[in-house]
């Protein structure tokens, strides 16, 4: 047992989470949510070149992590800062290349920040299960083409090449028939509507119509749940990162703030209640770091794990982000403070990629069939 | 014992709802009903319309305007004007300041005021919270001092709802510094725009204008806006603040709310079947709305244990916590209900204009930014904390 | 709306209360739940007398009662007492009886104390589920003969009679083909196994080999269900009886027990807690009665209501029952303090005539039905 | 990071797997089992077992008698009892009183009593609780006054597990009462046989005879038999509860709790399907079980941290907090599974002479008394709230 980053891992983690403290505080994580495109093309440059994006790729596909604790260091960070760049689709979209193969060209393109892609599975009646899609596609001579929509991907427009999974054989629900393809961003038939987020983020709408694409993998499925296990190890550690953030603000806020003539943080119950909140903190750690150990193993443990953890995240943070508005009193209610937007963040990262309700049920049946 | 409402109260019940039906603006219910935002003018307008039949003061006594119901009909009309998804009305004039200005004002004030209110000649707001002063509502500091016929006010209140809006404000001050901190308060009302009161506002974390800071630089108040005796304020706002807690349970638009998750339980899928069917999903609906069919009768004890709206101030004190936990587990469930689509939040979309195309199920707009307004909930009109205090104190004897 | 009881019921309520109060004190209590039989047949002779038990029963039936909130009453005081005698099987029974009609002679004698009924319709695996059973019934002639078991009877080693539900057609969870039937205690193939309880309490198995019963009816299914309702109803309002009682004592102790030199109700965290469980008694106090009230109801309506209150007194009453041990420290959890008895009783209430899960699975199938 | 057992590690779990297979005598994991009742004897018995085998004092150094494990294998030993339903070493000797005798003990008490603790000489129980001292420890009132070579002890212990049993107790005794409480405390070994020593039984809330109240009356105490210095002993006590604390994690028999949950929710049946697939209860199981997981992940960290097995203190907080939440659901859910079963309680049941027949399922006899006496577990050894105090200070700095 060893709870230690490598040298190099800390190193990278250090690295990136000075260049966010300094580069990317949250006035200015602000005006890039606040902007048009809801970006920062010139900070994700930076950290392409700083070798960050590389962190979540594999050595053998061109990077020089990507296992599950490699993506616990960045996103950790990503959660301290509230960055809303594009990681998320690029993890999950280069993970896709990297498993299906022969796309390192593309693969080094987006490491180096020359290009982004954006990852879209999850449909309007989806609702988190992998399986569950409607969009479909059809061979046309040597050609496929894709008809049919994908719901709230994150940063959708940011993306020069979006991976899109489709129905080519099989029925809703089926596990078998799931093909999973390239598709330009400026191919016949893409239609995109961007839009805000609630957590400060942006997303789009995609759709599709007689649309080509370029086939990936006609047995998608494996792939999917392989890289939406890394997606959830990224989200998590976002969420640890974002609950550490919050204790802290939290704590000095009862520290500082004077009612009835001493500090807040002196009324036994609300010590009892942060105490909750700090030892729900440590176990959602815990499940993170399973996570994180879990991403390499076999299947089984690996979708048991972070179905445990993305439950336990959904619910800690969601624990963690209302006891933070409370305890801050009206000034938790207020755009002015931080604590407000980590808190929004926290409660929508429940929203991506199955909820605390789905992924309960979905330990329970690996922990039957294990 | 009965629980059931007696044909009389039952023929009423039919004829608020035909009043409902005929009167209730469709297009400002569809707004109430989808979370579109209100204007003034809306609020405005439904206030008119529930004056002119005689129902708007519905606890004022009728020498003053009100309807005269007994509380079951209070409650009854409550439940139906939130199941048509009526508007809820601006509370600061008609339940707020009014009961105090009965109970406590001159005649004067009475017959200046009352009318006005009613006839919503001014739009009011509330002046209590300062920014050192939340829970620890005693230690305000906003001062009043007397200067022959008028005070000076100066100090700075904050979390002021609709300020925006208002022609006036209702305010405790501080009119002396002796004895203990809650004897030297006085309730006072100020003109708006008198010289020296400052509106700035306060962006709530959905990006919402609807508190503010009010700041007031020598404002010359007259002498007879001050209510009832100087120094006794406390006592008026404690009266004002039991009205305030038992109406908190607001049972109507919990009831509502509930109403309006189950069609969204039933609209989205999950598994190929309603969301409603899941057994997880059914459980967290059902357990919300078991502790709202308690509470209700919670409510109605409360009603008929003191034959007005106020309340012992153990039960009122549970009704205010329980009352705003329901409506926020509802609002979460809700939130949760909506799957990916709880994430995009166009705020344009939320105004009647807006043209541009809606993202997910047409109701999922404003649900999310709903969730997170609502944890104001537990924190204002006395924090969830400053409850169990109150029931420590009160009922436990601890 | 009215939510003071009928003088009459408060002048019975008050009359037991005192009658429990003088005679039913918390030491003799632990000596009849002590005793060989575990019950007090001399006590139950002057409640008898008292007339408390007509107020189970309906006017029409031979008694002066038996309404939701005459139930309610009565059983309040014997929660504040914890009363471990028949009562519950009296309810029950008497109920029945004077459901199907023509028993008014044997109703009388029970009311007068000179007989005593139980009331046996849970299996070892019916698990709540009112049509779950596997007792059956065959004609024999003239006369039925019953087969199966019953299992943890309320004081069944107490009844001169017994009234058991056997199958006489259909398939275990079908609500057609329930048979109830008189059976004598002294009946051939009676065989009965008496126990304590954890909570003071007495019960017993039951197994019936081709005992005769006389068939009461052979649609048994309806006047299951209310007589069921009637019994949560008074589970319900014991609880409350007991709920009151456990504040009671935990005020007392949080106002006279010192730590770190003061009363620990002086402690924040206690007191919120403490405000926690005042309010989850009240809403308990209200479902009960919302369930008294419903009894006389329509079945959707009746049906729903008790299974919400059987629910919050399942939730509630572990809670305030835990909550109740943990706030005497050590204290609680001795054999030496009512409290510990009472939250006994109030926990085992949970899991008589349907737990929490049980029955809000219920009120989900109710609402939809409505 | 990595949280995998090396190869050597694995290979260690397969010894004590094969120890366990054959030295726990069948008859002893059996009774653990099913909830009887253990004996002093079979206590002894297996603790002779461990003590044959080296494996008794898990934490000790080798040279006073430990096996010199890593506190991985420390781990996979402690998981592997559990599972295998071996009784918990009583803890007061060998996990509490060695620790403190190997720290702050002279040589001659190290020569004296840890061979005494090992081979089973001597039964030890613990004297910290007084009735007027539970949470607010260090206000204890039991005092030894030195009296030429001997002390002289007076007042009174509770809470005393297994006291009935003891030979000898170890003792927080008030040696001053100058400057704060905690200054004036020693640490005490105290024989129970000396004259002047009652034992008393407290009776749980479910019948049973486990701890018990230990009255002093003029107990004369070789003054060599004060631990460390006088006037030290909460330094001692200090370090004491920080090793109970980690230990209260139990994550071994939490997961053995865990397994036989699963097994009776097999068992039960629910609407005619095994009750573990019930949605509520297969969601109350999972929650407990990746809480439980969750907890084993925190417990290696507390224990890869350290080195050894005390923990920093806001850490070993939490654990004693959420260990004894999780064995306390387990224990609520197994009592629930039972359903009506969960009633009936014959004590002498628990007696494995007993020749009667059983009621309900084999498993059922002692799950409610079980669940109920478990409740203790939130209260001893520092209530839950006592832990809360301490992430409070230690950690949140409030």
């Amino acid at each position: 047992m060893d709870f230690h980053h490598s040298a190099e891992r800390s190193m990278l983690a250090e690295t990136f989470g000075r260049f966010l403290q300094k580069r990317y505080p949250v006035e200015v994580r602000h005006e890039i949510s606040a902007s048009a495109i809801g970006w920062s093309p010139a900070h994700w440059a930076e950290l392409a070149e700083l070798g960050v994006l590389c962190g979540l790729v594999s050595e053998t596909a061109g990077g020089f992590g990507g296992s599950g604790f490699d993506i616990a260091a960045i996103f950790e960070q990503l959660g301290r800062a509230m960055a809303v760049e594009p990681f998320l689709g690029t993890l999950m979209a280069t993970r896709t290349l990297a498993m299906v193969g022969g796309h390192d060209g593309l693969i080094g393109d987006v490491l180096g920040g020359a290009s982004i892609l954006a990852f879209a599975h999850e449909e309007s009646a989806s609702r988190y299960d992998l399986t569950n899609i409607a969009a479909h596609a059809r061979r046309d001579g040597d050609a496929w083409l894709l008809n049919g929509g994908k719901a709230v991907v994150p940063q959708l427009e940011a993306a020069d090449d979006i991976i899109v999974s489709a129905r080519i054989a099989g029925m809703k629900g089926e596990r078998a028939g799931i093909g999973l393809f390239l598709v330009k961003r400026a191919a016949p038939g893409v239609v995109v509507e961007g839009y805000p987020l609630i957590d400060g983020g942006r997303a789009g709408e995609l759709q599709l119509v007689d649309t080509p694409g370029l086939l990936l993998t006609d047995d998608a499925h494996p792939v999917l749940e392989d890289v939406v296990a890394a997606g959830i190890v990224a989200l998590s550690w976002e969420a640890v990162g974002i609950m550490d953030m919050i204790k802290a603000t939290t704590l000095d806020y009862l520290r500082t703030r004077h009612q009835f003539g001493v500090p807040i943080g002196k009324f036994q119950a609300l010590q009892h209640r942060m105490a909750t909140v700090a030892l729900e903190i440590e176990q959602a750690r815990s499940a993170a770091i399973n996570a994180a150990n879990a991403l390499q193993g076999d299947r089984a443990k690996r979708e048991r794990s972070v179905s445990a953890a993305k439950y336990t995240i959904g619910r800690a943070g969601t624990l963690v982000a209302e006891e933070a508005i409370q305890l801050h009193g009206g000034m938790g209610m207020t755009w002015e403070l931080p604590v407000s937007h980590f808190a929004k963040r926290l409660v929508m990262i429940g929203h991506q990629l199955g909820d605390e309700d789905h992924h309960l049920a979905r330990f329970i049946r690996f922990g039957q069939a294990a | 014992m009965n629980l059931d409402f007696t044909p009389d109260e039952e023929r009423f019940r039919a004829e608020v709802r035909s009043f409902l039906k005929a009167r209730l603006p469709a297009r400002i219910a569809d707004k109430v009903r989808t979370g579109k935002r209100l204007h003034k003018k809306d609020h405005e307008e439904w206030h008119a319309i529930l004056h002119e039949r005689g129902w708007l003061a519905s606890h004022w006594p009728p020498e003053y305007g009100g309807p005269g119901w007994t509380t079951a009909q209070a409650h009854i009309f409550d439940e139906e004007v939130s199941l048509a998804f009526a508007p809820r009305v601006i509370p600061f004039g008609v339940s707020m300041l009014g009961p105090v200005l009965i109970k406590f004002g001159t005649s004067a004030q009475k017959q200046h005021w009352l009318p006005r209110i009613l006839d919503g000649t001014d739009w009011w707001c509330q002046g209590y919270s300062e920014p050192g002063a939340g829970s620890d509502l005693a230690s305000l500091k906003t001062s009043a001092v007397r200067q022959g016929d008028h005070y000076l006010v100066n100090g700075q209140k904050t979390w002021t709802t609709l300020a925006q809006y208002a022609d006036m404000i209702f305010c405790l001050v501080r009119t002396s510094a002796e004895g203990k901190k809650q004897a030297g308060i006085s309730f006072l009302l100020i003109d708006m725009k008198s010289p020296g009161v400052e509106v700035r506002p306060i962006i709530t974390l959905e990006g919402e204008h609807e508190v503010n800071e009010i700041f007031f630089t020598d404002v010359r108040v007259p002498v007879e806006n001050l209510v009832g005796e100087e120094n006794m304020g406390w006592t008026y706002a404690k009266y004002l603040l039991t009205y305030e807690r038992t109406s908190e349970a607001r049972v109507g638009a919990a009831t509502a709310s509930l109403a309006f998750l189950k069609q969204i339980a039933q609209t989205e899928e999950k598994g190929g079947r309603p969301l409603a069917e899941d057994p997880l999903f059914a459980a967290r609906i059902a357990r919300v709305e078991i502790d709202l069919e308690n509470m209700k009768t919670t409510n109605l004890r409360v009603l008929a244990g003191s034959g007005s709206s106020a309340a012992p101030l153990e039960l009122s004190a549970m009704l205010k916590i329980r009352g705003t936990e329901i409506r926020q587990e509802l609002a979460s469930l809700a939130r949760i209900a909506l799957g990916p689509y709880a994430q995009p939040f166009v705020s344009e979309a939320l105004d009647e204009e807006f043209q541009g195309s809606r993202i997910g199920p047409d109701y999922a707009g404003g649900l999310a930014a709903h969730y997170f307004n609502e944890r104001k909930l537990s924190i204002f009109a006395g924090s969830n904390e400053v409850q169990r205090e109150i029931i420590t104190k009160v009922s436990l004897e601890l």
